[in-house]
């Protein structure tokens, strides 16, 4: 009786779940193969192509929405098998989608987000190709975007692990795309690009330890499918527990790859080089919490592994902390949002690693919205100031004021902003929202998620809850200095002075972001019978899901410290304060108020503890340089041209003249001398013979033949 | 029976005769006229010899089409008489004397041989017939007969290449 | 004569000779009729493709032996014979379409690029068409060796009359390289001829019975040949000579079906004929199929030419197919075979595309170039594509070669597996890494950043017959990414009967 | 019916006579003419033979025989007209070109 009300307690559109991907799919070949023509023939071009991509992107978002419609009569879900992908005897990988609690959260934030931000870059996008000079790309900007939807699609609805490496292998693709979407542009013009490749190279490495967990997977359970492989952890994890560590402590590498961990977080911030929806959408909301997502989904096995989630719980407080400090060293406005984002997914792997997946999945969908905002407004931010500048450089009294520096005006560096408050209102408003949620300020949706975490860690990982307390602090004390420096105050620069508001277009996504992130937490309060999310996740996680409870002492605590925190960044970068600073004279003022409190710390901050130069001269350089060695010293000089082409080809050579002079000319040639010379005499009178006449060689046939029929006869 | 031996004997006598007088023909007119009369002799021959296909072949393909491509050529070339003196004056006795030992060497073989050879008997009416060979020819030696057709073509491409003119090139 | 001339005139017979028709027909044309001779091949070439795929028609997957054999007496000396025996199954079907497929699209790349001596230059290409399709169809080892040895001519030729300026030197280097290992297998050949009595695969295979000790110096006579052409390290110093003065179009059929020919023979006669060799030197193999995969991605990404470059990415891709190969079990095999037709694909692609821009530039140092994309942006997106899969990204032709591959030679792995060690999958996933690390490089010297060359700046992007010659390629980089299953079902049936009486022979071979 | 010796020693004749031609002659022309002769001769045995062995190969050899002497007078005449045409002569012994 009430299980038959539960069949029939709502509408079912499951089997829709494929056009999820399929709908970017058609979007981006529609792009591809019209979008070309109509940027060129009509004038509302690029709406349309916006268009398109954006409606493809929400048209995903509806069938995600339905889909979570039918999860609500039938949480248990469905997997809807829609192709064979590779079978070899006992492999057998499959397309098939997975549509549980879990999932779909993902595909909503995934495409609902996604759509957001698409309809963002149409506004964007159209000035950002004018302004590096190519409106041609507008088109494959949006191609990108939507393969990057289907992608990210894949990854999260795959009902096995090799359906989301693909998915995996998809976006970090687009992510390359995407970052070096101005390839030509950048640091010596090639920074992007290096920046792309920087991202590609460094996930690949990450991609490396997802593959060999995924051969021990298949190894060990013989599938790749999730169900069939939790149903079988248990008794694995009693026969072989090796294998599970392995995979387990391999899956992380992956993590550390996609979700910027230690120690392979280095592309992130470089990955700043891609356009900002770019940022917002693959580098913020989305693409790198898929590690947080793996983690999620493989509850079952990692819950098996205390050791393994010992470490993963390591990694993401590590970088949580590690992450925050670097950011309070940055001036670029994005690379300091990166460094955050970094932060916060470090969060979010201690929450998973901690065993409170519900709490690390919450806080991904907070963080997807105000970190999503955040990146857009400071695009709009960007878009402003160069607005600003375009308007100086072409006004010739202005231009004045600009003298030699106008030509390497970085829109994107802090110190370029300052009063922007007056100017674009609706983006500070916005901005501001995002950074409370981000600080973690109640009752914004941060500050819900991230105390959830504190809150689970606080019980069992001290060690973590310290870590992440400090982070915490830290990303309210650098979201404060950004604020600050970025809106209050006076314009620093003639473009900042004369920034303009971004249109409609862009920051109409901004205010739905804006009330998203306020209200974002209503979705998970920890009050007993608030705890939707949680039970939503219960479907999928079981038992794992525990709702988050409210823990007064550390919400107070976390909420007090952000809040000095706070005092603090305003201690030193409050307008006042930083004008009376910025009055100093260039030459002697140090880079930031904070430098004359924490001198060579800073400078560490600033630098990023010497990360990528450690990489540098530990693994790039002696690579470069062993390559180099192989290339040129072993296998050119030493194996081509000395070992084949000296010993083998020269010993020949040495053999052969040996030959050739002693015994040859020695012994044999003299003999052979005298031969050639008899010859030469015989051949002499012999040659007479040869008349050249016709029937004296037919004569001689002719008396062959007599002879031989004779002797025939006289035999 | 003694007709047969008559039309032998006149037969082997026109054959001789024409082929002596090819070989003592100065004009080269004279001498394949002389030759014809000797290719009509033997077709004759083989039509004796149970081979009506093969004579009538004969007649068509050497007295008929070969002798006359050798009498076109003749006129065509204007070239009927030599003139000037043979470089090889010591040749001829010589190949007299080679040729009188190869006829000696032949009539001794078939003298000590000739027990080896079967006696004559009757063959059946279709023998050698143009049915009978041609089924020979497209069964067991259809491969050599393609080839010959193929050789026949290549003949024909290199005589009309080699009798180009050059300026007739490019 | 006539039931010669039925048994003679089958689709294998029909398949491997057929180029002949081209070749005679170009003979008869003069120097300077051009484009007759290059649409003479052409079409000769595109009818043997379709020929292939009457082959393919006749094809039954779900049988595991030689299929549409044609089996006649050639050679009879003593007790031996030498027969004319073709046939084809799960193992070279896959291959002898490649073959096919790339003929065409090679002769199409030479369009404009080869202006001289193109009446030679297509007669080479449709006789080298006739051995490698020979070595792909061949069961009898005589014949077998007969066209191993016969595609070196024709392609020494291609090298050394319309190849770069060290053409000589690559020519000769290539063709004596190549001959040496070749005489260790003749040896070989003949041991087998005179001691087991046969010179037929299968009947070899079936009598079986070699002593343990006497397979090793077979498998390694064999192994001279296969490994020199592969080429496996440390015998690959050939391969960038070749491939950096071979015209394009040799370049093309060196890398897509010469290379191919090496690791096919392991698989068609090391493998089965000595199956126990096999057990007892995988791990040897494997080796230096890691330090290929290794040592090629390495030395691949110090290089300045790249064409250079593309050609040590053979060695390491090759490596993925001999770990693949000697993992001896089912994904490893399988996975190796498909990857054969994979670096066909993409490598062949990549020729291709370095020909284009050589065409142009008439230079193929990376460093000439930069911000290509921009220039031509359909050369760039195409070329895009087949760096991805060259560098395995799901959804492309590579990855599926390389993660079964990496899976089978996994599980061989195992504890008892043949290879024993995690180490050598392990290793090789790394190559995927730096596979990205030069594919990469490659990419961003040649088409991103600015342009910053004034000779870039007005080059033309592909034309039409330029696309066409790519558009195959690219049509089956994605099938084979998205869906392997057509390609996996034609080879399984004949792979696991291999690798079956592997492990029999195993079984039996170890007291 | 006559013997096949008796063929066979005419055959001889003609042959030898054949032979005398090509060895005595300047004539190009007819030198050719003696070799049709020796073929001939030679077609007269194969005929002979066939009949007294009751055999039709050697008819079809004869067929052969005549196709190849086609062929062969063929060129052979195309040779003699292309030789013409650069020494204006057929004087066999003024051809040696081919001289030790």
């Amino acid at each position: 009786m009430f299980f038959e009300e539960a069949v029939s307690s709502g509408p079912q559109f499951f089997n829709l779940v494929p056009w999820i991907v399929f709908f970017p799919v058609i979007g981006l070949l529609f792009n591809i193969f019209f979008g070309g023509r109509i940027l060129e023939r009509s004038r509302a071009g690029e709406k349309i192509v916006g268009g398109v991509a954006s409606l493809a992107a929400g048209l995903s978002f509806l069938v995600s929405v339905l889909l979570a419609i039918s999860l609500n009569g039938h949480p248990e879900g469905m997997v809807v098998p829609l192709a064979d992908w590779i079978n070899i005897g006992e492999l057998n990988i499959r397309w098939a989608f997975q549509v549980d609690t879990l999932s779909v959260t993902m595909m909503l934030v995934v495409s609902g987000v996604g759509t957001l931000i698409h309809i963002y870059a149409i506004g964007y996008m159209h000035e950002d190709v004018r302004h590096n000079g190519d409106p041609g790309r507008f088109r494959r900007f949006f191609v990108f975007m939507n393969l990057f939807i289907a992608a990210m699609m894949i990854l999260v609805s795959g009902d096995n692990y090799m359906m989301l490496f693909v998915g995996w292998e998809g976006v970090g693709l687009c992510s390359y795309l995407l970052i070096g979407f101005w390839y030509e542009k950048g640091k010596d013009g090639i920074g992007n690009a290096l920046a792309a490749k920087k991202a590609m190279v460094t996930n690949r490495i990450g991609d490396f330890g997802f593959l060999l967990a995924a051969f021990t997977i298949f190894w060990t359970f013989g599938t790749f499918k999730f169900h069939a492989i939790f149903e079988k952890a248990p008794e694995v994890a009693v026969a072989n527990p090796g294998a599970l560590l392995f995979i387990t402590i391999c899956l992380l590498i992956g993590v550390t790859g996609k979700s910027a961990q230690l120690p392979l977080y280095v592309w992130l911030p470089d990955a700043m080089a891609g356009p900002t929806p770019v940022s917002a959408l693959i580098h913020a909301a989305t693409m790198v919490t898929a590690g947080v997502y793996l983690v999620a989904r493989s509850a079952e096995i990692y819950v098996l592994v205390p050791t393994a989630q010992f470490w993963v719980t390591l990694v993401g407080s590590v970088t949580a902390l590690f992450a925050a400090t670097i950011a309070v060293g940055q001036f670029d406005i994005k690379k300091v949002l990166a460094y955050s984002t970094i932060s916060q997914l470090g969060f979010m792997v201690a929450a998973v690693g901690m065993g409170a997946f519900v709490a690390g999945m919450f806080h991904l969908v907070t963080h997807a919205f105000f970190k999503a905002l955040l990146f857009l407004s400071s695009g709009s931010v960007i878009q402003g100031l160069e607005r600003g500048h375009h308007h100086v450089e072409h006004d010739p009294k202005l231009k004045k004021q600009l003298k030699g520096h106008a030509h390497d005006f970085d829109p994107q560096d802090m110190r370029n902003m300052g009063g922007l408050r007056e100017r674009m209102k609706i983006t500070y408003w916005v901005y501001l929202i995002g950074a409370i949620a981000l600080a973690g300020i109640p009752p914004l949706a941060g500050f819900w998620s991230k105390d959830e975490i504190l809150a689970d860690a606080s019980k069992e990982f001290s060690w973590a809850y310290t870590l992440l307390t400090l982070a915490a602090i830290f990303t309210a004390f650098y979201m404060t200095r950004q604020i600050l420096m970025v809106f209050f105050g006076k314009a620093r620069t003639p473009a900042a002075e004369h920034a303009e508001e971004s249109p409609l277009v862009v920051t109409a996504p901004l205010m739905i972001l804006a009330v998203l992130s306020f209200f974002g937490g209503l979705i998970n309060l920890p009050f007993d019978g608030f705890h939707q999310f949680a039970h939503w996740l219960e479907h999928t996680l079981g038992e794992y899901a525990h709702p988050g409870e409210f823990i007064l002492v550390v919400a107070l605590l976390s909420t007090g410290l952000a809040l000095v925190s706070l005092a603090l960044g305003w201690w030193l970068y409050n307008p006042r304060r930083y004008e009376e600073f910025w009055a100093i004279p260039a030459a002697r003022r140090p880079d930031d108020p904070l430098r004359s409190y924490i001198g060579p710390i800073y400078e560490a901050l600033k630098n990023k503890y010497w990360v990528d130069e450690l990489y540098w001269a530990v693994f790039l350089n002696p690579y470069i340089d062993l390559s180099r060695f192989l290339a040129d010293v072993i296998d050119w000089r030493f194996w081509h041209d000395w070992f084949h082409d000296r010993v083998i080809m020269g010993g020949y050579n040495l053999l052969t003249r040996l030959l050739a002079i002693r015994i040859d000319l020695g012994g044999i040639d003299a003999a052979a001398n005298g031969l050639a010379v008899l010859t030469q005499r015989v051949a002499e009178r012999l040659r007479q013979v040869q008349t050249g006449y016709v029937r004296n060689y037919a004569l001689s046939i002719f008396v062959g033949v007599v002879i031989i029929l004779g002797y025939l006869l006289l035999r | 029976m003694l007709i047969d031996w008559i039309i032998f004997f006149g037969l082997a006598v026109v054959a001789i005769a024409s082929g002596i007088g090819l070989l003592l023909s100065k004009n080269a007119i004279y001498a394949a006229l002389n030759l014809i009369a000797n290719f009509t002799a033997v077709a004759i021959f083989y039509l004796i010899l149970a081979a009506p296909f093969i004579a009538l072949a004969q007649i068509a393909v050497y007295a008929g089409a070969i002798m006359v491509l050798f009498l076109f050529v003749i006129m065509l070339l204007g070239a009927e008489r030599l003139g000037g003196t043979s470089t090889l004056r010591w040749q001829r006795p010589l190949a007299i004397v080679l040729g009188l030992i190869l006829i000696v060497e032949t009539v001794l073989v078939f003298i000590n041989r000739s027990g080896a050879i079967a006696p004559i008997v009757e063959v059946t009416a279709d023998f050698g017939s143009p049915a009978a060979i041609g089924e020979s020819l497209f069964s067991t030696y259809l491969l050599p007969f393609e080839v010959i057709s193929v050789l026949l073509l290549a003949a024909m491409i290199g005589a009309i290449v080699l009798t180009r003119r050059r300026d007739q090139k490019a | 004569m006539n039931s010669l001339l039925n048994n003679l005139l089958q689709p294998l017979t029909l398949v491997t000779f057929f180029p002949l028709v081209g070749v005679l027909i170009i003979l008869f044309l003069k120097q300077e009729q051009k484009n007759a001779a290059r649409w003479v091949a052409l079409i000769t070439s595109l009818i043997t493709f379709g020929l292939s795929l009457v082959v393919l028609a006749y094809f039954n997957p779900s049988y595991p032996d030689l299929q549409e054999v044609i089996n006649l007496p050639w050679i009879p000396i003593a007790q031996w014979e030498i027969r004319y025996y073709l046939g084809v199954d799960g193992l070279s079907i896959l291959l002898l379409l490649l073959t096919t497929l790339l003929t065409p699209i090679s002769i199409l790349s030479t369009w404009t690029a080869v202006e001289d001596r193109v009446k030679d230059f297509m007669l080479f290409f449709l006789l080298l068409e006739v051995g490698m399709v020979g070595v792909f169809l061949a069961q009898d080892l005589f014949l077998f060796y007969i066209f191993w040895e016969f595609t070196l001519v024709p392609m020494y030729f291609l090298i050394g009359i319309w190849g770069g300026p060290r053409r000589m030197y690559a020519a000769v280097k290539f063709f004596l390289y190549t001959m040496a290992g070749s005489i260790l297998m003749l040896l070989a050949i003949l041991w087998l001829g005179i001691y087991q009595g046969s010179f037929q695969v299968p009947d070899l295979i079936a009598k079986g019975g070699i002593p343990a000790n006497l397979q090793i110096w077979l498998f390694l006579a064999f192994a001279a040949a296969f490994a020199i052409k592969v080429p496996m390290w440390p015998l690959h110093s050939w391969l960038p000579d070749a491939h950096v003065e071979a015209p394009t179009a040799g370049s093309v059929i060196l890398a897509g079906v010469l290379l191919k020919m090496g690791t096919y023979g392991f698989v068609r006669f090391n493998l089965p004929l000595f199956p126990q060799a096999a057990v007892q030197l995988a791990p040897w193999m494997a080796v230096l199929a890691v330090i290929g995969i290794l040592y090629g991605a390495a030395v691949s990404y110090a290089q300045k030419d790249v064409k250079k470059l593309v050609a040590y990415s053979s060695v390491s891709h090759l490596g993925f197919v001999m770990l693949g190969i000697f993992a001896l079990n089912s994904q490893g095999v399988q996975g190796g075979i498909l990857q054969m037709v994979n670096h066909g694909l993409s490598t062949g692609a990549l020729f291709l595309i370095v020909g284009m821009i050589y065409e142009r530039r008439h230079t193929r140092d990376m460093d000439a170039f930069g911000g290509l994309w921009k220039v031509m942006p359909i050369y760039g997106a195409l070329t895009l594509i087949v760096a991805l899969s060259s560098m395995g990204l799901p959804g492309l032709n590579g990855f599926v070669g390389e993660f079964t591959i990496l899976l089978g030679s996994w599980g061989a792995g195992q504890p008892g597996g043949p290879l024993g060690s995690h180490w050598y999958a392990g290793l090789a996933a790394i190559g995927v890494i730096l596979a990205a690390v030069y594919i990469l490089l490659m990419f961003q010297k040649m088409f991103l950043g600015p342009v910053t060359k004034d000779e870039n700046r007005n080059l033309k992007d592909l034309n039409w017959r330029e696309i066409i010659t790519l558009l195959p390629l690219l049509i089956l980089i994605f099938w084979i990414g998205l869906y392997p299953k057509p390609f996996f079902v034609l080879m399984a049936p004949a792979v696991d009967k291999l690798v079956a009486a592997l492990q029999t022979a195993v079984v039996a071979g170890v007291p | 019916m006559v013997p096949i010796q008796y063929y066979t020693a005419l055959s001889a004749i003609l042959f030898t006579i054949g032979a005398l031609g090509v060895l005595t002659r300047r004539n190009a022309i007819i030198v050719f003419m003696s070799v049709e002769l020796m073929l001939n001769s030679a077609n007269l045995v194969f005929v002979a033979f066939a009949r007294s062995f009751q055999s039709i190969n050697g008819q079809v050899f004869v067929f052969f025989v005549m196709a190849v002497a086609a062929a062969e007078v063929a060129v052979g005449l195309a040779l003699i007209v292309a030789i013409f045409r650069s020494k204006h002569n057929i004087n066999i012994d003024q051809i040696n070109n081919l001289r030790g």
